[in-house]
């Protein structure tokens, strides 16, 4: 039972950064219908330019750690933010409506982003500084910091704000608006480039979060270490219901808890594969997703 | 796809063609066994290019995991003639006989999907095939199948990087004819039309599932076939080689050369394995220059190097499917499935 | 008209790659080195061209070899097989006498049956997989030890020194780790009384590892050893602590990098590390690192050492035998008796394995490798 | 196919990119047999098919006038031309039956006429038509039998004259002619 209870804690950790990250897939997704092979990358950027501050901050001499925390995390947001409008801008804006010549655009943009930072940082992987340690809520043999809790906490609370957000402002009108109709939103005097554009920064922000937390949580970061995490937050919008706000969230903490479950009672070599069975499954048995909404087929 | 009557080449075609083919034959005969070896690696692409074509292009099935049939088809034949002996050809038709079935069984149960989902699950079936493959002993775990022979015909045995060349280059020629005449056919104008209007390609007769069935399981034969000469030309062949990034490789043959366009994907071939390999000399710039090049590439000519028709109607049949979906949507009419 | 230009832009590009190569052949002797330049081993393939471009300079200050100059022609192999097969003819086009590097085995076994084509002599500096020198090619060398000599050692250790009465072995699924493991496991599940309690392999590029390790943790084992590379394994061991899994960790030779105890932080102490000795545990070495940080102004990496071993090997042979003609290196190269590296003495086996590899184990002590036992 | 029955849209759906004939040899698919093989390597069988298909494609242009523009897009061609080209590819899949539903509408008068006579030419080349049509001129212009539904039911069915003047029909299209 505690290994059940274990696992379950193990699982949610993954999840929360999955979903932070799938939520950026699915809302360009939702707008554009655009693959963003480059938003794995752009996780990258934050946990890098989250590292930048920090040692900025340490040639300052500003130590407390819960302040650094703070800065760095506000700074790699809005920087990350940007540089996914950048991204937007010069690689996918031209490129709206053909959309595989955009793929392509995409994955070109991932690759630049990748040995960027490889150029820019490091071939090596970087270590993030050790601030917090392993201390937790004593819950008997069970292993839980206050980091996770932390991490936890504070992705639903980014996640419950996104959907505020979304469906409580006009920003988020016009989000929805552009979702399901491009052209008529424009012929309503909807800005269409500048929606689409803040919906590239907030996904960047999420996924600059999840990047600087990376850092703190696991301590290493390396140039490549937004693909295999992207590959799987796509995976987990496309189960929630690709376009589906509440669904990348729910995706993201259920492909975590699959894998971990899959890696504790099964086996680690075969979780991936054990994630993919499921997934394909319930496309197969929903093949819009858990919460997808009926989107209109393009062929 | 001109279905009824083929005109000669103009002037300004045939001049490109003609340096292709001046090329295509000089290559092995003044070329270094790098180049040489290059230039192999070229026609695997242009098989593998010209098998997602059809399904990619053809029948407009967007696929993210087709190394898996790539995969299988190098398997078949590195373990049979290494653990079973079994000669080069005849090998084949196994690899041929299990990339259908694979074929059959991704698409079968996927192919009612919406196009982005079954992007996700072909993506989800390569990693299982490339997962299996490193965790399976039979095929070697992650250290694959090494030491297998080359490739004979009667005596000779084909080593040599030229004589790999000129069995690529068959290999490539079989496949781009096989191809050619497959746009110029019945199945060629089911693909289109299922492509263009799936509801009219049924009132014209056309069953969609099977026709998209058929692509799947066509252009997975295409990719055994490559994995087959892959195999022999390598001699050693491990699961790094068939990874979701080589999907994606092969995807970007397609969409760079202009979908749907034969002389596209050829195009397209040269340039995926010839631009990183010319930027080779600029080692650790090399990769950020490539990404740069497909962003600069597809800003420039977003509708691939060498497009086609084909390419054109795809992009105005989703255009003109999502301003008919979006009027339904608006009439509260409910959306044809 | 624009698909002529199309065309045409094609041929452009066919151009520089046709120029490239076709390299001057001039008086130099010229050795390659295969390396990952991209990827996730970046950096070990920088640390393995520089000890070679090093290893190049000392022998020209002396003179060169042959009274000719000599020139390191490295390639990016990017780890891959395709990659790595491409990169093999590029070296054999620049008209290398002989090639020493490769980093990961699942690079260098296709590689090597090209080398083996063209009879030209490959000393592997860093891969171990036994399959690279069991497919009998007789012009395939190694200066470092088999997956199959370090993992007897590693369960001696664990069963012997360490006591372990129910072990657990983690690989990455990569051709090495899983070599590594397989020989632990062979040999672990010959030792009477022993138990091999878990057998599995993590996802390289991962970064959360609680799940198997939580399953780890239930079966209580003794020693848990990881074979896989110091990536993962310096995460593997922070959260091997975090978790509170019982008994001692131990990881194999890819993890004695820096990197790793600064991963872990804290975690790393009292981590053991199996390896062949660290240059700096040799005196043979002392100078190398000294000679090494002076001219790259950083430390040596894990394989460094090594790689300066293998081309030095293929230029003592060169001058032993009086010629820079392939076929002579291969026979040479085999013929080394004694060399003195910075590794040690260095002896060809049948099979070209290095003679008498020393594998000694490491403990992780205020963060730093320290020889256990010593 | 197998019931022979063959249709067309009320919004017309041709594959505008495609050329006018390949249009029309689409509808042929059901007819041809050739398989995945003989597309494969261009079989005599192949060959034979395809000479067959484009005669039999260029008799049903011809049949419904539009011989001339066999190499234009569809796209291109005029409302009243595609109406005919749907109805080609629908004839070209050999039918006993054929449903147009609403062919006339958004057509002008001199449209209208030339499909009434199409329509007839069809009936008279043995083929049943039935369509679904509220524009009086064309329903009674051809009919030989109308069946008049109001809301879902059935309301009338007869020859046209009988139809003309039923009083069912006349209310649901007029409306009651309230006694003063």
């Amino acid at each position: 039972m505690d290994i059940a209870l274990q696992q379950l804690v193990n699982g949610l950790t993954v999840g929360a950064f999955y979903a932070l990250i799938a939520l950026g897939y699915t809302m360009v997704y939702g707008i554009i219908r655009l693959i963003n092979f480059a938003h794995g990358d752009i996780y990258a950027a934050g946990a890098f330019l989250g590292l930048s501050l920090y040692a900025l901050l340490a040639l300052l001499h500003i130590q407390n750690p819960v302040l650094t925390t703070l800065l760095a995390l506000v700074v790699s947001m809005g920087c990350t933010g940007l540089l996914g409008v950048l991204l937007y801008r010069i690689a996918y804006r031209p490129l709206l409506h053909a959309r595989l010549s955009i793929l392509i655009s995409a994955i070109g943009g991932s690759l630049t982003l990748e040995y960027g930072l490889f150029l820019i940082y490091s071939p090596s992987f970087l270590v993030y500084p050790h601030l917090f340690g392993r201390a937790g809520p004593a819950l008997g043999d069970l292993a839980i910091s206050w980091l996770q809790v932390i991490i936890f906490v504070s992705s639903l609370l980014l996640m419950a704000a996104l959907y505020v957000l979304v469906h409580r402002t006009k920003i988020g009108m016009a989000m929805r608006a552009l979702a399901i109709n491009q052209d008529a939103a424009r012929l309503m005097g909807i800005d269409v480039n500048r929606v689409i554009a803040s919906t590239f920064f907030l996904g960047s922000t999420l996924a600059a979060f999840a990047g600087v937390m990376t850092g703190l949580y696991y301590s290493q970061i390396s140039f490549l270490m937004g693909f295999l995490v992207g590959l799987k937050a796509f995976t987990a919008a496309v189960l929630g219901g690709i376009g589906n706000i509440p669904g990348a969230v729910l995706g993201g903490f259920l492909l975590g808890i699959l894998e971990s479950l899959a890696a504790g009672y099964f086996s680690s070599r075969w979780k991936d594969v054990v994630a993919f069975v499921i997934l394909i499954v319930i496309l197969v048995a929903r093949p819009r997703g858990l919460l997808g909404e009926r989107v209109v087929e393009r062929m | 796809m001109k279905a009824l009557t083929t005109q000669p080449l103009p002037f300004h075609r045939l001049v490109p063609v003609a340096a292709v083919v001046l090329l295509a034959i000089g290559l092995p005969i003044f070329g270094t066994p790098y180049l040489i070896d290059v230039g192999t690696l070229v026609l695997v692409y242009i098989m593998l290019g010209l098998g997602l074509n059809i399904v990619v292009g053809y029948a407009g099935l967007l696929d993210l995991g087709y190394a898996a049939f790539f995969a299988i088809g190098a398997y078949t034949t590195g373990l049979l003639m290494v653990r079973y002996h079994v000669a080069f050809w005849l090998t084949l038709p196994a690899a041929g006989i299990l990339t259908a079935l694979s074929g059959i069984v991704i698409g079968t149960p996927t192919l009612r999907m919406r196009s982005d989902y079954l992007a996700i699950v072909t993506l989800g079936f390569g990693e299982i095939v490339r997962i299996a493959a490193t965790n399976f002993t039979f095929t070697g775990g992650p250290e694959g199948v090494y030491g297998i022979p080359h490739a004979t015909i009667g005596r000779l045995v084909l080593r040599s990087p030229q004589a790999l060349y000129w069995l690529g280059m068959a290999f490539a020629l079989v496949v781009l004819v096989g191809s050619y005449n497959l746009a110029r056919s019945r199945l060629g104008r089911a693909w289109l039309a299922i492509r263009e209007d799936e509801a009219a390609a049924q009132a014209a007769g056309i069953y969609p599932v099977y026709y998209k069935l058929l692509a799947y399981v066509l252009g997975a034969v295409f990719a055994g076939v490559a994995g087959s000469f892959f195999a022999v030309k390598l001699t050693a062949i491990n699961p790094s080689s068939f990874t979701f990034i080589q999907s994606v490789t092969i995807l970007m043959v397609i969409i760079l050369g202009g979908m749907g366009s034969l002389p596209g994907v050829i195009l397209g071939a040269a340039v995926i394995i010839i631009l990183p390999e010319a930027l080779r000399a600029f080692d650790r710039v090399r990769m950020l220059a490539f990404g740069v090049g497909l962003i600069v590439l597809m800003l420039l000519r977003p509708q691939g190097l060498w497009p086609s028709r084909i390419g054109q109607i795809v992009k105005r049949a989703v255009a003109l499917s999502e301003a008919r979906a979006a009027a339904e949507i608006a009439a509260g009419a409910p959306t044809p499935e | 008209m624009r698909r002529s230009l199309a065309c045409l832009a094609m041929l452009a590009l066919l151009v520089p790659a046709a120029a490239l190569g076709v390299g001057a052949q001039g008086a130099t002797v010229k050795i390659g080195v295969p390396v990952p330049l991209s990827g996730g081993n970046a950096k070990m393939g920088d640390d393995i061209a520089k000890a070679a471009t090093l290893a190049a300079e000392e022998w020209n200050a002396k003179g060169g070899v042959l009274g000719r100059k000599i020139e390191i022609v490295s390639f990016d192999d990017a780890c891959d097989a395709q990659q790595s097969v491409t990169a093999a003819h590029k070296l054999l086009d620049a008209g290398v006498a002989a090639v020493a590097g490769g980093y990961c085995s699942s690079a260098a076994i296709p590689a090597s049956a090209v080398y083996h084509d063209a009879g030209v002599a490959f000393v592997a500096d860093a891969s171990s997989n036994p399959k690279l020198t069991d497919q009998g090619f007789e012009n395939v060398f190694r200066v470092i030890g088999r997956d199959d000599q370090q993992g007897p050692y590693a369960a001696g250790f664990m069963i012997k020194t360490l006591k372990g009465k129910k072990i657990a072995i983690v690989h990455d699924n990569t051709a090495y780790a899983k070599g590594l493991a397989d020989a632990t496991k062979a040999a672990v599940e010959g030792a009477a009384g022993v138990q091999l309690v878990f057998f599995d392999a993590v996802t390289p590029g991962e970064k959360d590892f609680s799940a198997i390790l939580t399953k780890v943790k239930s079966l209580k084992p003794d020693v848990t050893y990881y074979t896989g590379y110091y990536p993962e394994g310096g995460l593997i061991a922070k959260q091997f602590k975090e978790l509170g899994v019982p008994g001692k960790f131990m990881a194999g030779d890819a993890n004695n990098d820096p990197t790793f105890i600064s991963e872990a932080g804290n975690a790393s102490e009292g981590v053991f590390v199996t390896s062949t000795p660290l240059p700096q545990d040799q005196t043979t070495a002392k100078s190398f690192i000294d000679r090494y940080k002076k001219r790259w102004n950083q430390d040596p990496g894990p394989y460094s050492a090594l790689e300066y071993d293998a081309v030095s090997v293929v230029l003592d042979a060169i001058k032993r035998s009086g010629s820079a003609d392939r076929g002579t290196i291969v026979k040479a190269i085999a013929a080394t008796k004694g060399y003195s590296g910075a590794t040690g003495t260095i002896n060809f086996d049948m099979k070209g394995d290095r003679k008498s590899v020393l594998y000694i184990t490491y403990i992780i002590k205020g963060g730093k490798f320290v020889p256990y036992g010593m | 196919m197998k019931r022979r029955i063959a249709r067309t849209f009320q919004m017309i759906r041709l594959f505008p990119d495609l050329d006018v004939d390949e249009n029309v040899m689409i509808g042929l698919h059901g007819r041809t047999r050739a398989g995945t093989l003989d597309s494969l390597l261009h079989t005599p069988l192949h060959r034979r098919e395809e000479a067959w298909a484009r005669d039999e494609t260029y008799r049903w242009l011809a049949f419904v006038g539009l011989e001339g523009r066999a190499r234009s897009r569809a796209r291109e061609l005029a409302y009243g031309d595609q109406r005919r080209l749907e109805i080609a590819r629908a004839l070209a899949t050999a039918p006993r039956l054929l449903i147009l539903d609403e062919p006339a509408s958004g057509m002008n008068p001199a449209e209208k006429a030339g499909l009434v006579q199409l329509v007839g030419r069809i009936r008279d080349s043995g083929i049943t038509v039935l369509f679904i049509e509220h524009d009086m001129s064309v329903v009674m212009g051809i009919s030989d039998r109308i069946i008049v539904l109001d809301y879902g039911v059935q309301i009338a069915e007869g020859a046209p004259d009988a139809i003309q003047r039923d009083p069912r029909v006349i209310e649901a299209y007029l409306g009651r002619e309230d006694p003063e």
